[in-house]
């Protein structure tokens, strides 16, 4: 279990598989469930340029671990990772890596659903575009 | 009694200010009113305290964070 | 959209990293959802210790392709990737890698959630595990 | 007429044949009982007309190719 808040640019596919490796873990696990959400560079019609990424560092990691707490209460995962961007990011650049580890894939396939959800509606982080020259606060997240 | 304040994102912007300490309060709503001179309330904004989101009736004690923020647009 | 089915050993994350990179659809993806699957050294309380994994390759090759565009009929997925082991596998390999990526999130994750239903339950693959000294055919996938 | 059979699996390893050639039928069943000389249908055999799933009273013509086979358990 790991939560890790970047400030600096990571590779998802490369940030999951050191992960996997360093848990020691392969073999036990059948089935690895993820979700990658990163930077479009057009949003609600608007092209963005930039973003920033602001959150409550202290809220963020407690609410991250109190996620992944809860996904294992509710489904039999063997490891679960959650990795949030921060600050200045660039279109194409990752925002967010989830991923999870089970025996069989419905638990991890499910709480990998649900820990996206709960982070996109609950954990405190806060996207600024820049959308041609002006700074612009996103209001809401898509409902999917 | 001494209440630590927090603004996060747009509100920040709006109320003009990141952090401030407060010395009376007894729910997070009295907070609000003092700490931003009784700004109006967005209707969606949401309140923790503690790390912990909370209501705006919620109470408050000595030593509490009460932080102020829109709704969260990560992931 | 690609199909791989290859008999060599892969690593599920560098060809998910890498098909990614060739599609050079950066910037137009919010989301990537995946599901890897791959060999516990146990199954059903018997421990295994290889695979050998046949297939009907014209079939197989057909049926991933059919699966694929079906996914891209039902959702607005940008792109996709399904690669399948063939041949001897090890505890741990990889045997299956779906990824998916579409604009935002629920696309991704449905289509990724449906493609390894149906796979699992359609494709002509065929398991046969060695238990101890005997090698028996699974009978039946797992129902999650 | 000439039709291809296929076998795969356990199926395969129960008729202990891969593949074979028959010259006359009319459905994937007569195919089954003909190739097989007559050997007892699994209840949940699964069927493949030129690798398309087909059922066993699925008709067949001249150079169609027709594979049994187990529940599949890929992935």
């Amino acid at each position: 279990m790991a939560i890790i808040i970047s400030e600096q640019i990571f590779d998802p596919w490369k940030l999951i598989s050191k992960h996997q490796q360093q848990s020691q873990l392969a073999s036990q696990f059948g089935a690895t469930a993820s979700f990658i959400g990163s930077m479009r560079d057009f949003n609600d019609d608007h092209e963005v340029s930039q973003m920033v990424l602001e959150h409550y560092p202290e809220m963020t990691q407690r609410y991250l671990e109190k996620l992944e707490a809860d996904a294992k209460r509710q489904w039999p995962i063997i490891d679960c990772l959650i990795a949030h961007r921060v600050g200045h990011i660039n279109p194409a650049d990752a925002i967010v890596v989830i991923a999870c580890w089970s025996a069989h894939r419905r638990a991890a396939l499910d709480a990998c659903n649900w820990l996206i959800e709960e982070l996109k509606f609950k954990a405190p982080f806060w996207k600024k575009e820049t959308r041609n020259d002006s700074d612009v606060w996103v209001e809401h997240n898509t409902s999917g | 009694m001494s209440i630590q304040v927090k603004f996060f994102a747009s509100l920040r912007e709006q109320i003009g200010l990141a952090d401030s300490i407060i010395e009376q309060a007894s729910t997070a709503d009295e907070v609000w009113a003092i700490a931003t001179d009784n700004a109006e309330r967005p209707d969606n904004m949401l309140v923790a305290i503690n790390l912990e989101y909370a209501k705006l009736n919620s109470s408050v004690s000595d030593g509490d964070e009460v932080a102020f923020f829109p709704p969260v647009t990560g992931g």
